[in-house]
């Protein structure tokens, strides 16, 4: 090989793995912020399931 | 629907009648870009005539931005656009309309300019009616998708920077095809330009076709 | 919305789609035109740049000085052509080639500015042997 | 459009993310080492097993961001899920789209012998990068949230055109680039052994990569939402129990604002509430309001 197939795949997985770990930091570092942890939400959910996300009708329209 | 697109293509081209925006400003623009495609080629007259075409359309293209935007700039004033929406003309009605008008003043630039390049360039205009044909899918096509998107624009802060970003590349094709098929008519080869001239056609069939579709969307009064 | 509206635009999209294709798959509009295509047009052509499609005939490859010179055929029509590049690393003869460049006036040949590969998408191991089973057969 | 995760879901995401790891991993471990190099193209065939699935996953990322917005758009089924999906999806179309154009050039140097050439399928492909971050651009445009996914999901709509004339373009016109290699309409498949498949890995990994940094995306997007107007919620509920003090505690309408969790009122306020109240009144308000919330 001479180079330019090694490129492709760093390119390619540098790419993919890149962004998806920054997207998965920025998602920790909110639930950080916000204070939402996986245990709090285990709590949380047991007690909304009324409120669950569906469809929401914008009222007039 | 088409009485009410006749009604707002008449209002708008009273507007540019009186307040000759279009004559005063958008046209010496596509001619001083014209102007200066020839300054920066000026040391080489027969690249110059041999890019004509490609030059050509990229003035009317920043010339049919200039003219969507001012087309819903005139309703920016005293929130005659927000009347409009809520005076019950319907919004396939108003695009088409809006769309109507602003053809018909590129139409005239066109005419001007390609004069401005036969005179500029030294480009040879042959075969008047392939050069009429695509240029008049093309400009359909300009204005149907131009209007669209910037009634989708209209309302924001940001229009100047955000329309050309939105638009230019959606105008491409037109450009690409419209330049390829007066390539070929003004090399005196009109044959080659028809599958380009075609392209136009369908450009524009689609556009006015997605126009009427989601006017109603895009100009619901928010 | 009239659903009588969005039928006739649905419709007219369709269509316009579909006479795209149609027209399409007489290969009107153009990236490159094959050899027999080209020497049909050739008055029309002139010495206009165009992209010249053609497989490189074995035997007629020869390196001469600043270039390489060779034939390429398609639909029973044969070009000569001199190339002024570097032709690319997979350049061999038997293989498609996009050539980009224009008739000469006088002698009727090719010259290319720049040779592109076309290669199909058709994937063959090489070594057959280290693949089950006859690799041309599937 | 709540924003906090449950148990199961967040394994089946982990699940999800973990396969893809796995999957890419050997993608490559079979691409690089076990694959045999092919007629022709010599070991330069190595890289059919990125670019197209790379591809695949770009087509696919635009094609939910296109259906997404629909969903938006038609009345029934409105919903700020919907244009957060869109959202997400789009962003990684256009990440996508970088580097199908980034390995299609690398590819396209050794074996065309050129970095790029304006074909049908290049030109197309680098038009759909071009009008999806146009995309992104207006979603960025403040406004209230309802004016915003409407106009954002109306041009993810338009741009969606150029996907079918893209993967059709190699067989309308005459192109460079090489015709369908997986999904070609003629159902010749032109891929061999192991080859072919090495190349349903590749396809199956990327695609999984996909779904699980798309649902990473997505609860960015919805945590940033729940954050914006968090501090709204929070304000009206202190205005709420100024004004109520302890006589009229216990009426309908106060009560629950204080107890209820932030995430359900927020959203309702984002969506449903902030909508009519940019009908009703003017979209000034309300795009005050998200401003003060940040």
């Amino acid at each position: 090989m001479n180079g330019y197939i090694e490129a492709g795949y760093v390119v390619a997985l540098v790419g993919v793995g890149g962004y998806g770990a920054a997207v998965a930091a920025r998602r920790r570092k909110l639930e950080k912020v916000l204070g939402l942890t996986r245990s709090h939400a285990a709590v949380e959910a047991s007690g909304r399931k009324d409120r669950r996300p569906g469809r929401r009708s914008e009222g007039l329209r | 629907m088409l009485s009410d697109a006749r009604l707002v293509a008449a209002k708008d081209l009273r507007i540019e009648m009186r307040s000759k925006v279009a004559t005063n400003q958008v046209l010496p623009f596509a001619l001083v870009v014209l102007i200066l495609f020839a300054f920066a080629l000026n040391q080489d007259p027969p690249a110059l005539a041999a890019a004509a075409p490609g030059l050509y359309w990229v003035a009317v293209l920043f010339s049919a931005l200039l003219a969507v935007q001012r087309s819903f700039a005139i309703e920016s004033a005293d929130a005659a656009g927000e009347g409009m929406r809520l005076s019950g003309l319907d919004p396939a009605g108003i695009f088409l309309g809006k769309a109507a008008a602003v053809a018909v003043q590129l139409a005239v630039l066109e005419v001007l300019l390609a004069a401005g390049m036969a005179v500029l360039y030294g480009a040879r205009l042959q075969d008047p009616a392939m050069l009429v044909a695509s240029a008049g899918a093309a400009t359909v096509g300009l204005a149907s998708a131009g209007v669209l998107y910037a009634a989708l624009a209209a309302e924001l802060s940001v229009r100047e920077t955000l329309l050309p970003l939105l638009l230019l590349p959606v105008l491409a094709p037109v450009l690409m095809s419209a330049a390829r098929a007066w390539q070929d008519s003004m090399s005196g080869r009109p044959g080659l330009g028809v599958p380009w001239a075609e392209l136009l056609v369908v450009f524009a069939v689609v556009y006015v076709s997605l126009g009427v579709v989601v006017a109603g969307p895009v100009m619901e009064v928010t | 919305m009239p659903a009588r509206r969005l039928w006739i635009a649905g419709l007219l999209i369709v269509a316009a789609i579909g006479f795209l294709v149609y027209k399409g798959l007489g290969n009107s509009l153009v990236y490159f035109r094959t050899v027999n295509q080209a020497v049909a047009m050739r008055a029309q052509l002139g010495t206009t740049a165009f992209r010249l499609e053609g497989d490189v005939v074995p035997g007629t490859v020869k390196s001469v000085p600043g270039g390489v010179h060779f034939d390429v055929s398609a639909g029973g029509d044969t070009v000569s052509v001199v190339d002024h590049g570097q032709p690319p690393q997979m350049f061999a003869a038997g293989i498609p080639v996009v050539l980009e460049g224009h008739f000469q006036s006088g002698t009727g040949g090719f010259v290319s500015n720049q040779i592109l590969v076309k290669h199909s998408s058709s994937y063959i191991a090489a070594h057959p042997g280290r693949v089950k089973g006859d690799p041309t057969a599937a | 459009m709540n924003p906090i995760v449950s148990r199961r879901a967040s394994l089946v995401t982990g699940a999800v993310g973990l396969t893809a790891l796995v999957g890419i991993a050997a993608t490559v471990w079979l691409g690089l080492w076990v694959t045999p190099p092919a007629v022709g193209m010599g070991n330069l065939v190595r890289l059919l097993y990125i670019h197209p699935p790379v591809a695949w996953v770009c087509y696919l990322a635009f094609g939910v961001a296109t259906a997404a917005s629909l969903a938006y758009l038609w009345p029934r089924t409105r919903s700020r899920s919907w244009d957060r999906l869109a959202g997400a999806s789009a962003e990684l179309g256009v990440v996508f789209a970088a580097l199908t154009l980034v390995t299609g050039s690398i590819w396209g140097y050794p074996t065309w012998g050129t970095w790029w050439t304006w074909d049908a399928r290049l030109t197309t492909t680098a038009l759909l990068a071009v009008l999806y971050v146009g995309y992104l651009a207006i979603r960025k445009v403040p406004g209230s949230p309802h004016v915003v996914a409407r106009r954002s999901a109306v041009v993810a709509v338009l741009a969606f055109v150029d996907v079918p004339v893209n993967y059709l373009s190699v067989y309308w016109w005459k192109t460079l680039h090489q015709t369908g290699t997986v999904l070609d309409p003629s159902k010749q498949l032109k891929v061999h052994g192991i080859m072919a498949w090495t190349l349903l890995l590749g396809f199956v990994s990327f695609t999984l990569a996909y779904a699980w940094i798309l649902v990473q995306r997505y609860r960015v997007a919805a945590l940033e939402d729940h954050r914006d107007s968090d501090g709204l919620t929070s304000a009206i509920a202190e205005r709420i129990a100024e004004g109520a003090g302890s006589p009229t505690r216990g009426t309908p309408s106060a009560a629950p604002a204080p107890t209820v969790s932030t995430s359900p009122a927020a959203a309702s306020l984002g969506g449903n509430g902030a909508g009519s109240l940019a009908r009703g009144v003017s979209s000034e308000l309300d795009g005050a309001s998200s401003v003060v919330a940040k």
